[in-house]
């Protein structure tokens, strides 16, 4: 039998490069940024529309389909938000929501289109397949590290991996050398969002913020975001944020909004508080097999509702959220 | 696909000899779906110790159920520490995970991995895959790389769509060559015609043991590239009652795992 | 020294004019000893709002009492957050800190500051100092840094025996020239006679406000290279006796640092 | 008037680079390191007789007089330790009782010599003015970021401080170029120390920890050493530690020893446990104004005692703890 070697990607990264990881560009963003001490309390409808531009660079929190901003990402579709590029990070469900309202055309790609072990999103495949969004391929940690290294101000982080693959080829990476062991590394550029959305817990009206369980990318997103927009499904007081310091993950001086939405992740997970409706992405999963059944679905659960307890209720009330909160195995 | 004995179904099977794989007292980055149920069944087993990290940022949980994702709250009950993926990532990139446990769309001789996309070309695919995901990390990073995958000529390929993810890349000394830590690579290919492992010389995929009722001609004509045997070539030892059991009752009772046979 | 009113000391002095430095609604990494009194009576006065960070992690307490280390009990009651010293730094690296507030055995006409050693050389120095401790990461990366320091011939010299901690280096454009982030620097030094700033095109001290009682003349003699002083030069506005209260009875009962007089 | 100018400095960096960067052969020490489960309880003795040898380079946690493994210094004093390797981060007392016992020589410095507020010790002046240490100079930050670049597992990492200084001059840090941004960068090697000791509130006889408070350096610190000894105020079953996940500082297969000492951190501060005690910290002070009174120092509190709980005998015993007690302010 023939063999036909798979060529290695010796050469260099042609991926694109969809934000700047200036450096000094954020700084003087960060600096001019208020601290004062203000509720910043409002709607998801108002969080969108004053933080969520057209052509802006988002990064959604959480996993996909675990401690996601799903209100802002109906309010991102219902606004027709369009143009905007994309954090593909442990994207799933997020992901599947925003490409069904073709609201991105470009995506730096970690993990997209599928939702782990429930398959293929048919939704973002399709838009995925459709050659109208520009792509540059990282991974999970790659993509983290730009979120970790603009967090950290610095314009790239030095990595281990990568290297040798086509999804270096396709990146934005260079290849660099360290100057004391001589090592071939990857270089990954900062990676400063416009804006991050982020579910969390609790938060006073301020944006003090508290989540429990693990991390995801969630502590270097918020900091490398420029605006920063907070779900919540408790809104609580400063002395409960200050009760638990070691739970907090973003003080009040690097928020935008603070949006009080219960159940704000379903249908995912909330560690914690209720566990993923499996059913109703199915129900998603189902619609996104046709352009036309899709329609109607975004119709139905998304441009109908005016708020998102609206499609709580359309999706099965208080009822179906109940069943949730008993499946969840971190419950108090 | 070869005729097996109604005893077990073949997810069953690589279930079992996957988790033969893992080792007691070893760190390991596991993925949801088969490998976890493997990882689940050998801490059950033979590696009650067997230490899993889940790349969302969970460490060393109590597993109850089998997650749906590697962030759910299955994957953080009784964990002895919630971190960031960032910090599982840099772990792996310290030297102080063992094992990764992976699946993938296309894998090539070398143990190279597709998952980014099949068919068309990369800005209009055919189908569009995830990507990396945490793949490509884990499989640079961690010092033995397991992948689970069901064999056929789709799936073992002679050359792949996209390099997602890296194996040996062309052969010996290759990962060294393009900046990747030393002494790491695919340590094993758990398919549903064989265990394979990698020639320590040629870095070439090889079968070590053969599913029962499994012919090396078998394997030949599902491979995509010139598949090596292993000599002696054992056959691989059946699940046990134990094991199945415990795989059925315990670890997927809602058979989202092993009823996919 | 020039002769004070009875009223008030030199270091109640200090600390009332450094604590009119800092503005409500920013973030400042502050030091122990005079940095934190000021920030502790600027939040007691005008400025309630004004964040404090500790470099060793603790962020936005509600202060009790002086602390006797960054690091210590007294910087964590009531913080919103208790981070990690690297958390801290990263956050003045991406441009989030305003202020920083430092201290120093040594200073020049730029700003620069030296707290390694004086005297011998630094194989086998005279007196070996702390070294930088944070203040090269903090000046270097917040926006703007304070300094306090006694004002002699010996603290504000014309050559550091060693350039710890960078001010304006040697000059116009030098911070930017070495890679330091644009727009940061020295900003205001207060000292035991004066007021100082840095004017704008050269980069070099100037006195921006005479303590009560002090001529310019005195500010020569004491200083070890050649002092600027801004047009008009007003005398800087002395405690009121509600900044006097709060900074004995509330911030330093003990006298620890406004008892150094 | 002349004005002499402060020289830039314009040259490479000349100090000593007192450990590898070499992440490669940190990857294969921890390989090799067992992560089996098995109880590390043993002495602190035991502990610095195992893992602490002469010629290491050690690193010691918490922040010089707070949360400081002084059991272990003392053990490293007792025991006549020598040539060690010392990373001077955030160091005051832990490096004043090191430097008693002329333990080090050679010290990366990044606060040394200074216990804050309380002045200069004279101990570690003396020892540091001889001559007999080589040094490089570091900031709190960068020595912080070479412990991360080797908890990361990277070679260095890029940094925006040092630059510009003597203090970048005598260090062993690289000057960079961003291959994004072209900016000026320095490069800060990863640093690996031999061992690590860290004094923790909570440990199980495994070795898995928690800390309450702020960090200061200790996670990195911890990842980046080599061989981990903890010094715990209490031992905890691993289900103490798997209720509160967030809380954990390292799993146990970072750890190699594991030691039960209650009021560890003494005569430092432990927060929500006890203060610091400045009486004796200024008895310290006093005593290494002349090498003849820190002889009968060192004999009284290091070389006399068997042990620690000796030791806290002889500094105050019960009723000096339980003041200190009464003085921390974060208490339960």
């Amino acid at each position: 039998m023939e063999i036909e070697r798979t060529e290695p990607a010796s050469i260099d990264p042609v991926g694109e490069l969809f934000s700047s990881p200036d450096v000094d560009a954020a700084r003087a963003f960060f600096a001019a940024k208020p601290r004062t001490l203000t509720s910043k309390l409002m709607t998801v409808a108002e969080a969108v529309d004053r933080f969520i531009h057209d052509g802006d660079y988002l990064a959604s929190g959480g996993f996909g389909g675990v401690r996601i901003a799903t209100a802002v990402l109906h309010e991102v579709v219902r606004r027709r938000r369009t143009h905007l590029g994309f954090a593909g990070h442990t994207a799933t469900h997020d992901f599947q929501i925003l490409a069904a309202g073709r609201c991105f055309d470009r995506c730096d790609a970690a993990y997209i289109v599928g939702l782990e072990l429930r398959g293929l999103s048919p939704c973002a495949r399709r838009y995925m397949e459709s050659g109208e969004v520009r792509v540059a391929e990282w991974s999970n940690a790659t993509l983290g590290w730009r979120f970790k290294a603009a967090a950290m101000g610095v314009p790239f982080l030095p990595v281990r991996t990568l290297l040798g693959t086509g999804t270096f080829e396709k990146s934005a990476a260079k290849r660099i050398r360290c100057p004391f062991t001589g090592l071939t590394l990857a270089a990954v550029p900062a990676l400063f969002p416009d804006v991050g959305i982020i579910h969390v817990h609790r938060a006073d009206i301020y944006g003090n913020a508290q989540v429990d369980g693990i991390g995801i990318a969630d502590w270097d997103l918020a900091r490398a975001s420029k605006r920063l927009i907070l779900t919540t499904e408790r809104i609580v007081s400063t002395g409960e944020i200050r009760a638990e310091p070691s739970k907090t993950l973003v003080p009040y001086w690097l928020v935008d909004a603070v949006c009080h939405v219960p159940y704000g992740s379903f249908p995912g997970n909330m560690p914690y508080e209720y566990y993923s409706d499996e059913a109703h992405l199915a129900e998603w999963m189902e619609a996104g097999k046709t352009q036309a059944a899709l329609d109607r679905f975004l119709d139905k659960y998304i441009h109908g509702p005016r708020e998102f307890a609206e499609y709580l209720e359309l999706a099965g009330g208080e009822k179906r959220l109940a069943e949730l909160r008993e499946m969840e195995p971190l419950r108090r | 696909m070869p005729e097996h004995n109604r005893r077990y179904n073949l997810m069953e099977l690589m279930v079992t000899v996957a988790a033969r794989q893992l080792e007691n007292g070893k760190t390991a980055v596991i993925g949801t779906g088969m490998p976890l149920a493997a990882a689940m069944l050998a801490q059950k087993t033979r590696a009650p110790h067997l230490i899993t990290l889940f790349e969302a940022g969970s460490v060393a949980p109590q597993l109850v159920k089998l997650p749906l994702s590697v962030a759910d709250s299955f994957t953080q009950t009784g964990a002895l520490m919630h971190q960031t993926m960032n910090e599982i990532m840099e772990a792996c990139q310290r030297g102080v995970v063992d094992y990764t446990f992976l699946g993938g769309a296309q894998i090539d001789c070398y143990g190279n991995l597709n998952s980014t996309f099949i068919g068309g070309d990369w800005r209009k695919p055919k189908v569009r895959l995830p990507g990396s995901g945490g793949a490509n990390d884990l499989a640079s990073l961690c010092w033995r790389t397991l992948v689970i995958m069901p064999h056929d000529r789709k799936h073992f390929v002679s050359k792949l769509d996209f390099v997602t993810t890296p194996g040996y890349l062309t052969g010996p000394d290759a990962r060294e060559a393009a900046g990747l830590p030393p002494g790491t690579g695919p340590y094993r290919v758990i398919g549903t015609l064989a265990l394979m492992g990698f020639d320590p010389e040629s870095k070439r995929m090889r079968v070590e043991a053969l599913h029962p009722g499994v012919t090396p001609e078998d394997v030949v004509a599902d491979t995509g590239f010139e598949m090596q045997f292993a000599d002696p070539l054992p056959v691989s030892e059946e699940p046990t009652d134990e094991e199945l059991a415990i795989l059925r009752n315990e670890i997927d009772p809602e058979r989202r795992i092993i009823g996919r046979s």
